[in-house]
């Protein structure tokens, strides 16, 4: 695995983290991303893709995806991170590498609104036929008050602070326990 | 008035035989669930079902043909049943049988099958198509046997006449043909498993291919119409190989068990078995019945 | 007359197969000359019989028993024309070759086969 | 009474002054030219009116005062005057088509012109063996010379390699003259007989024969002929192909007494093979005259192989001349023409020619001239083949007459490409050339020639009766009218139907009266559904009329060649039919091919036949004579051509499909009839006389095969007329079947199937032109859900379907049952088993077919389409009120059934009341209707009463697993439906027999392919051809 | 009533089908549902009794509830035995089951599949979710109450129910039925706006007939 990473480092820059003996996460930046996943797939046999999947992080303003590659040789698991742009929010499709790429890519394009330009059937309707809002799970999107505004509501349902209930229902007594000083707090 | 007496005898055989085959049905759903280790529904589950889908308020036709397939279906198998002597010397049960011959009968069985396979087809739905182009397609198969055995039938009777057929039959176990020519009951038997549409053979309703198949449009009285039938025709067929094979009837208890025993020979290997592909259906048809079939027509021509 | 009539054949089969061995038109045309004249010259060897004179009727011959001492003269009659004949034959495929040789610029046989099959 | 002499001198002189003349102008010269031509031709035709009609005897006419053999002598009698004047009309003719041609060239040519009919002239007439040298020399000396009329390399070289081929030729025939002298002493064919010659002498002979037979072009000796015929200009081929030809087989002909019969029978083996091997060669052709040259080389060997024969046979005079003379004749005048036509159209290659489009006159004469070069009556090359084949039976020689027909069924398939390219290439935009009228003026005067002589030789030699015309009358009439508009055109048709079914069937109950109702009236009928063609529909009416009375004079033939000749002209009519499809090219020459094969073996079959009383039509004579098994199995497998059994079935597919709409019902419900009457005429025979070899059995097997197969591939068709197309050869295969068990009950299935199948089929092959002509298209997938529209066609192909498969309460079931009872009575047992297999695969195309078609989706385009013009409904109509009639009493067709088979068979079947009893079984054709209807309404009445409240919805309101359907076109279930019954059985329909006429083809084409590799183009190789040609012979010949 | 009002009343009970495009519009019948009063009481009430016995289910396995649903048909639960068997179309059955939450996708299908088939029919929703949404009450993408959409007529509470809570929502069932209190589709029909309405709110992308048939 080592030598892998070295030879990729060769090549472009790389970070890279270790998570469990078969899994690994390479970061990489969004310009290297095609000729690295060609690579992988091409020289050193990571010839499936198990999934890609974004992250929405809102407070930086991007779009996290993740390639996640696997190899059937060495039975090795790895993440191919890149950070996008959230605002232009547009990514190199790679469905000339793994032609099943585009029904990850269509889910994508219509739950974070990330665009893949050029793949096949990406702009028709995944799971939401017909969706006018912004793509749900961007995380400025606030389901609860979608879904209040759209569905009816059956009257009657409330929610409660777990602790709060119990103390109220089954601990009629309940002392506050002392407060454990901890590390953290100083 | 001959004509009324005769057609109020074709009603009462008409009921008697739709009732005894509906029963049946529910016998053998019974039996299955035997099978499967469970209770099973009611043996009048399917008395309940018509009734309910007649009972339907509202019902949806996709045109004349659509409207007019369950009739000709049904129309079908009343056809067939009303040309077949259901029991030898009766008066009530002999039915309509002067009108033609086993050749009649045989024929008339495609009477149903064509106008259903019309009916469906007027529906639109692609599974209907499906399932008739399956079904005619193993009907050519499995008529071969059975229409080799009918042949090698007319040779050893030299006779077509159902009734002279059953004639010839009387008087003792062993003038049946069962075993008097035990080769074309082997392969009439045989395709009998096809006509039934029991289990290795049941491609046309495949319910987990083509749901159900032909009827998928049908509803409401469409499909009760369908149910009665398949009771009547059913115990058509029956009485029919009951005739050529196992001797007649003299009296409507010696039909019931025999058309149930036959039956359930159709039964017990439908429960035992599972599907055939559509074409392997076909070729086994015409392999070892059709051998068999030939075998028969030559023992009984030259020897 | 056996002499002729050998000579006439040889001369035939000459021809015949100068006609077939040559691929030059002029050659072929000659081929074809000398299988004219081993004709004329069996020709003229059938009417001959030994000891006879021309079929003239001058003083030398018995108007009487012409028949027994001249040749025949039919043959001799024939061998003119045929002749003639074969003159203007050749003449005419000298015609040809020069026409064909003011077209192709060539003499060769070989290229004149465009028409087959 | 002009000394034919004259007509040398006239010529010599002429020809000799025609270049002072020329220094007056080229209008003196060509005056002076044209007089002479005429002036022979009109000698040569008073003659020949003196020697013909007058009586006249024959002319002899001695030179330089003596007479022979001290000097040379002509003759002129009749057979000279003949040909000499069919020789000098050509001549002049072919002077006045090269009219343009003259006035440019050199005088030269018109002088060389002048000298070869001189030549020919004197070829003819003379009777002095050097003399013929001398006459053959100038005529080919003359011919050489004329080939460079078309100054190009082409022509120069063919004429050069010509000249020496020639020359050899000439050189073998001078020695053999010269030999022949020797032995015989003499040079007058008067003076000499063939006992002059003993072992040795026979050489002379031997070289005379072989040099005239060289000249001859025979096959593989004439690469050089075959070179000039391509590169000269027309009009001058025209002459050497037939005039030249005609001279030097004159010659063969005059020599012919000289011959021992060795010669004549291996000269007759040579005129054979060259026919066979020409034509053969010639199917590779594609260059229009080069093919006329292999046809011509051929037509000369069939020529002289029948003078050879006829001699050695010595058959009487009347025949042999009509046999020579016929073949003479047709050949001189088709070839002639074709030339001429070839000269107009100026396209090198056959595919090219369908410019000749844009002058219809003369695509017709075109046509016509390779109808007569083909063989085909009433052209008198015809009646020459027919009399030929008698001849070759006669005598046994079977090798020579299966060659004959072989090389003719070749011939005729190029001619027959040759025309299918002309009417069916595409049409380029180029135009034809204005044709002048000098042009086209000898084409029409040879064109009337050959009628003419057709006619003449229909009516004085054969006599024939005068409904044989009607065919000819039909379409000649029809071309008369042909600028009217349809409508008119159809109901006069319909009119002359009526008409002709009126005065010439005063039939009684006989198999004549039923054929006579399905050929006659139900042509009478279909032809209503014409009535809706928008275009005046040139030709079509006629050769429509054509087919019918042909169909229809084949029941009242008198005579086997009656029979035969009505056969050829429906035949040609429907070839004809079928190629006015539109994509008809291929289908129409497969179609021509197999019916012509199949007549050919009608043919050989007729000649084998024994002379029959001619006292009224065939069909009622034909019992009082045995017919040999020889003749038997050819005239069977003829007519099973035609009914399309199996083995010869791949023609029917693409004739029917390509056909246009409304004719495909004459062929399927009429024409393929035809071969089953031609059946039960043998069959008639056969039962009346022992037969000594059950042929029937076999015949009953092969058309169970036929239909079982039938049904197979109807089964996989998308096409719906090819689906309906195999389901003919299935539904025939019944006919054939129950025909062949020559019972009673059997024929009464038979014929009760015949009038059965052609209701049913004329009637869903006029609904299918109706759903054609307004869907535009036949493939069945690209419908659906019609029903909505057309209710009234689907009506008709519900009931068509319900009385083709056999289901009661239809008269389809009557059928079914007298066919199985008789088959089990006859103890045909596994073949009942094959039909009840047939039978049930006959579910799946139908099925295929009606909801294909009118159940499932309906396309987008189909959505305002209307029912079928009220035309094609009303023949549907008829044969609904038919279909149904004879359903619901079937005793108003069994009983005349039963009557007519009753004149062949004892009857087995009981009819009582409605009740037929046979052996076996019975059935009541009338209560099963009433139960069927009782047990129809009752469901019906039920579920009317029940049902309450039904929603009628539209077509995309379907359960689609809870999705809304696409579009029509993804929900309509009906391309490859039958996919797991292919996976299952669809090894049974594996294109075997497409395939093993396809290695026939194949091979026949490689076989052309490597014959014709022997013209190799090179002089030499064409001189070493002649040479070992002569070894060989004299090899063969043992002299 | 003159002739104009009757053709006027007509077309007003005709759909609009807007979602469809013209082409389309005449592939799809575009006929109102109207009411069906019963038949006379003891008629009715011997075919409720019938409806009753032999009720065929139209499984829609939507969520979680689908595999709930197979255990019946297995020897140990037995469904066979109340006269409750599966059928694989809309056509023929009578019972639709809807097993679990419900999306915005599959609720169009829900509709469809409802309306396709043959009244009288009865509705059984299992699960919290088709009662209030449940877990996913919150979720964008889950319908949170069936009977705003069509006519629910047993719901069976749980997360998942067992199976035998199924054969008491059944046993229910058929109580009602024979009480004569289920008449969804005479409600589906008289307050067919509301819910087509309703449905429209959800279903962005009408692509189908008003009423599918």
């Amino acid at each position: 695995m080592k030598q892998l990473l070295n030879r990729i480092k060769d090549k472009i820059e790389i970070e890279f983290l270790k998570q469990r003996d078969d899994l690994y996460f390479i970061n990489v930046e969004e310009k290297h991303i095609i000729f690295l996943l060609s690579y992988l797939k091409e020289q050193e046999e990571f010839t499936h893709l198990s999934f890609l999947q974004a992250v929405d992080y809102n407070e930086y303003n991007m779009f996290q995806l993740t390639y996640m590659l696997y190899n059937y040789e060495t039975k090795v698991n790895l993440g191919i991170k890149v950070i996008i742009d959230r605002e232009k929010s547009e990514m190199t499709s790679i469905h000339k590498l793994w032609p099943h790429a585009w029904q990850f890519q269509r889910e994508l394009h219509e739950l974070y609104g990330i665009n893949f330009p050029g793949s096949p059937r990406v702009n028709e309707s995944f799971v939401l036929e017909g969706w006018e809002e912004i793509p749900p799970m961007r995380r400025d999107f606030d389901t609860k008050k979608y879904s209040e505004k759209t569905f009816y509501q059956r009257p009657g349902r409330y929610t409660k602070n777990p602790k709060d209930y119990m103390k109220e229902k089954l601990y009629k007594n309940f002392v506050e326990p002392p407060k454990i000083r901890r590390k953290d707090d100083e | 008035m001959d004509i009324m007496i005769k057609i109020f005898y074709a009603i009462i055989s008409i009921i008697v035989a739709t009732v005894y085959g509906l029963t049946l049905g529910g016998i053998v759903r019974k039996i299955y669930a035997r099978a499967h280790g469970r209770f099973g529904p009611p043996v009048w589950q399917p008395f309940l079902d018509i009734i309910k889908t007649h009972g339907k308020r509202v019902s949806i036709s996709h045109g004349i043909m659509f409207y007019l397939g369950p009739v000709f279906r049904f129309a079908g198998g009343l056809g067939t049943y009303l040309f077949i002597p259901v029991i030898f010397g009766s008066a009530i049960f002999s039915n309509f049988s002067i009108a033609g011959d086993l050749l009649l009968v045989m024929y008339f069985i495609f009477f149903g099958q064509l106008g259903m396979a019309l009916g469906a087809g007027e529906g639109g739905h692609p599974y209907s198509p499906i399932g008739i182009a399956r079904g005619l397609s193993q009907m050519t198969s499995f008529e071969v046997p059975f229409a080799l055995s009918v042949i090698a039938i007319a040779i050893q009777y030299n006779t077509l006449n159902i009734t002279t057929i059953v004639a010839a039959q009387q008087g003792g176990i062993t003038n049946w043909t069962l075993f008097t020519n035990p080769l074309a009951v082997i392969a009439a038997m045989i395709s009998l498993l096809g006509m039934n549409m029991h289990s290795p053979f049941s491609i046309v309703l495949a319910p987990q291919e083509i749901p159900i198949g032909p009827p998928i449009e049908m509803n409401s009285s469409f499909l009760a119409t369908l149910q009665t039938n398949r009771g009547l025709f059913a115990a058509a067929k029956l009485v029919l190989f009951m005739n050529l094979y196992f001797g007649g009837a003299t009296n409507l208890l010696i039909m019931v068990i025999k058309t149930f025993l036959i039956y359930m020979f159709s039964v017990f290997v439908g429960a035992a078995f599972p599907r055939f592909r559509p074409e392997q259906s076909m070729r086994f048809f015409l392999k070892w019945p059709t051998i068999i079939g030939i075998v028969a027509i030559i023992f009984i021509a030259y020897f | 007359m056996i002499f002729a009539l050998i000579l006439g054949f040889a001369l035939l089969l000459i021809g015949i197969y100068g006609m077939l061995s040559q691929k030059n038109l002029i050659k072929i045309v000659i081929g074809f000359s000398i299988v004219d004249t081993g004709v004329h010259i069996i020709i003229v060897s059938i009417g001959y019989l030994r000891n006879r004179t021309a079929p003239i009727l001058n003083s030398v011959v018995d108007l009487g028993k012409a028949a027994q001492q001249v040749v025949d003269p039919i043959p001799s009659v024939l061998v003119l024309t045929a002749i003639v004949i074969g003159l203007a034959v050749t003449a005419l495929m000298l015609t040809f070759v020069v026409e064909l040789y003011k077209k192709r610029n060539s003499l060769s046989i070989d290229d004149y086969q465009e028409l087959k099959w | 009474m002009v000394n034919p002499i004259y007509i040398i001198i006239l010529s010599l002189l002429a020809g000799f002054l025609l270049s002072i003349f020329d220094k007056g102008g080229r209008k003196l010269s060509l005056t002076v030219f044209y007089s002479v031509l005429t002036f022979n031709v009109f000698v040569i035709a008073d003659w020949f009116y003196r020697f013909a009609i007058l009586g006249v005897s024959t002319l002899t006419i001695n030179t330089a005062g003596f007479s022979a053999p001290l000097s040379i002598n002509l003759q002129l009698g009749m057979l000279e005057s003949f040909v000499l004047l069919f020789a000098n009309l050509a001549g002049l003719l072919s002077a006045i088509y090269l009219i343009k041609k003259f006035k440019e060239s050199k005088i030269s040519s018109l002088i060389l012109y002048l000298i070869l009919i001189m030549g020919v002239n004197g070829l003819v007439m003379t009777r002095d063996l050097f003399n013929m040298f001398v006459f053959l020399e100038i005529l080919s000396i003359s011919t050489f010379a004329l080939t460079i009329l078309t100054k190009n390399k082409k022509s120069l070289s063919a004429g050069f390699k010509y000249m020496i081929a020639g020359g050899v030729a000439s050189t073998f025939f001078l020695l053999g003259v010269i030999f022949v002298y020797y032995f015989s002493g003499n040079l007058n064919l008067e003076f000499i007989s063939s006992n002059d010659f003993t072992n040795y002498g026979l050489i002379g002979v031997f070289l005379l024969a072989i040099g005239i037979f060289i000249e001859l072009k025979p096959f593989p000796a004439n690469g050089w002929a075959l070179d000039v015929y391509e590169s000269v200009n027309s009009g001058i081929v025209a002459i050497i192909a037939v005039v030249n030809s005609a001279a030097i087989i004159f010659v063969l002909y005059k020599i012919l007494p000289l011959l021992p019969t060795v010669y004549l029978s291996v000269f007759t083996g040579m005129g054979i093979v060259t026919y066979i091997f020409s034509n053969l060669v010639g199917i590779r052709q594609s260059n229009p005259k080069r093919l006329l040259g292999y046809s011509s080389v051929a037509q000369m060997g069939l020529l002289a192989a029948s003078l050879f024969y006829t001699t050695k046979l010595g058959v009487s005079q009347n025949i042999s001349f009509l046999i020579a003379g016929g073949i003479f004749i047709n050949h001189f005048i088709a070839k002639a023409l074709l030339f001429w036509i070839a000269g107009i159209v100026k396209k090198n290659n056959i595919k090219d020619w369908s410019v000749l489009r844009n002058n219809i006159p003369l695509l017709i004469l075109f046509g016509i001239s390779l109808l007569a070069l083909s063989g085909l009556p009433p052209f008198p090359g015809f009646w020459a083949k027919w009399e030929m084949v008698k001849v070759f039976v006669g005598s046994k020689y079977y090798i020579g007459l299966s060659a004959i027909l072989v090389g003719s069924l070749l011939e005729a398939f190029y001619l027959f490409r040759w025309f299918g390219y002309t009417t069916k290439n595409k049409l380029n935009k180029e135009t034809m050339e204005q044709v002048q009228f000098s042009q086209i003026f000898p084409i029409i005067v040879f064109v009337l020639i050959l009628f003419f002589t057709s006619f003449w030789i229909m009516t004085n030699v054969y006599s024939l009766n005068y409904f044989n015309y009607l065919p000819l009358v039909a379409i000649f009439g029809m071309f008369l009218i042909s600028f009217l508009r349809s409508k008119v055109k159809a109901i006069i048709s319909i009119a002359a139907v009526v008409l002709y079914g009126y005065f010439l069937f005063p039939l009684g109950m006989s198999i004549q009266l039923l054929f006579g109702i399905i050929f006659i009236i139900g042509s009478g009928i279909v032809i209503i559904s014409t009535i809706n063609r928008k275009n005046t529909g040139k030709g079509f009416y006629g050769f429509l009329l054509m087919m019918i009375f042909g169909m229809g004079n084949l029941i009242i033939a008198e005579s086997f060649l009656a029979f035969f000749i009505n056969w050829e002209f429906m035949t040609i009519a429907a070839y004809l039919l079928i190629l006015r499809g539109k994509r008809a090219k291929i289908p129409a020459i497969v179609f021509i091919t197999f019916s012509l094969a199949g007549a050919y073996f009608i043919l050989a079959g007729f000649g084998y036949m024994p002379n029959i009383a001619n006292n009224g039509a065939i069909i009622n004579t034909i019992g009082t004579i045995k017919i040999p098994l020889m003749a038997m199995i050819l005239m069977i497998i003829g007519f099973l051509v035609k009914s399309a059994s199996f083995g010869a079935h791949i023609w029917i597919p693409g004739a029917y499909a390509e056909a246009e709409d409304d004719v495909t019902p004459f062929f399927s419900s009429m024409f393929s009839k035809t071969g089953i009457f031609g059946i039960i005429l043998l069959a008639i025979s056969f039962i009346k006389q022992t037969p000594d070899f059950d042929l029937f059995y076999w015949l009953g097997w092969l058309g169970a095969i036929s239909a079982i197969v039938g049904a197979f591939l109807a089964t996989f068709q998308e096409d719906v007329k090819k689906l309906m197309a195999y389901s003919s050869m299935s539904q025939l295969g019944y006919i054939i079947v129950s025909i062949s068990l020559l019972s009673h009950l059997g024929w009464i299935s038979g014929l009760y199937l015949t009038l059965n199948h052609f209701m049913f089929k004329a009637m869903i092959f006029i609904a299918i032109a109706g759903v054609i002509y307004r869907t535009g298209t036949r493939q069945m997938y690209k419908m659906g859900g019609l029903i909505k529209k057309m209710p009234l066609s689907f009506i008709t192909v519900l009931i068509g379907i319900i009385a083709i498969s056999g289901v009661p309460p239809l008269s389809g079931f009557g059928s079914k049952w007298l066919l199985y009872n008789s088959l089990i009575e006859k103890g045909w047992f596994l073949q009942a088993g094959v039909f009840f297999f047939a039978s049930a695969v006959s579910f799946l195309y139908l099925y295929r077919m009606i909801h294909s078609i009118f159940l499932g989706q309906m396309k987008y385009e189909h959505q305002n389409i209307k029912e079928s013009p009220i035309w094609y409904l009303i023949p549907q109509v008829i044969f609904i009120i038919g279909i149904m009639a004879i359903s619901m009493y079937p005793n108003l067709i069994i009983q005349p059934l039963n009557t007519i088979v009753g004149n062949y068979f004892n009857s087995s079947i009981v009819i009582d009341g409605y009740n037929v009893t046979s052996s076996l079984g019975y059935w009541n054709g009338n209560m099963v209707m009433y139960v069927t209807m009782g047990v129809f309404a009752v469901p019906l009445i039920l579920l009317l009463l029940i049902n309450g409240r039904t929603q009628t919805v539209k077509q995309f309101n379907i359960v689609y697993a809870a999705e809304r359907p696409e579009s029509p076109q993804t929900t309509h279930f009906a391309h490859n439906m039958f996919s797991h019954y292919y996976k299952a059985l669809g090894g049974l329909t594996k294109p075997r027999i497409q395939s093993f006429w396809n290695y026939v083809s194949e091979g026949t084409n490689s076989l052309a392919g490597l014959f014709r590799q022997i013209y190799s183009g090179n002089g030499q190789t064409y001189i070493l051809h002649i040479i070992l040609y002569i070894v060989a012979i004299y090899f063969i010949m043992g002299v | 009533m003159d002739k104009k009002n009757i053709k006027e009343i007509e077309k007003e009970m005709k759909l609009a089908n807007k979602g469809l495009s013209e082409k389309e519009k005449t592939l799809f019948s575009d006929a109102r549902p109207k009411t069906v009063r019963p038949l006379n009481k003891y008629l009715e009430k011997f075919l409720n009794w019938a409806r009753a016995e032999s009720l065929w289910i139209l499984g829609f396995g939507t969520g979680c509830g689908a595999i709930e649903l197979r255990p019946l048909m297995t020897a140990r639960y037995d469904m066979f035995r109340y006269g409750i068997a599966p059928r694989p179309t809309p056509r023929q059955s009578c019972v639709f089951v809807i097993g679990g939450y419900a999306s915005m996708k599959t609720i169009k299908r829900i509709v469809r599949s409802y309306e396709q088939m043959q009244g009288p029919k009865f509705v059984i929703a299992l699960g919290s979710c088709t009662i209030n949404g449940g877990m996913y009450y919150d979720s964008y993408n889950t319908i949170n109450r069936i009977d705003h959409y069509i006519p629910v007529d047993i719901y069976i509470a749980g997360c998942m129910p067992r199976p035998e809570s199924l054969i008491a929502g059944f046993d229910k069932l058929k109580e009602k039925i024979k009480a004569n209190e289920c008449d969804g589709m005479n409600k589906y029909v008289e307050n067919f706006d509301w819910y087509k309405k309703n449905q429209k709110r959800v279903i962005k992308d009408w692509n189908m007939p008003d009423y599918n048939w």
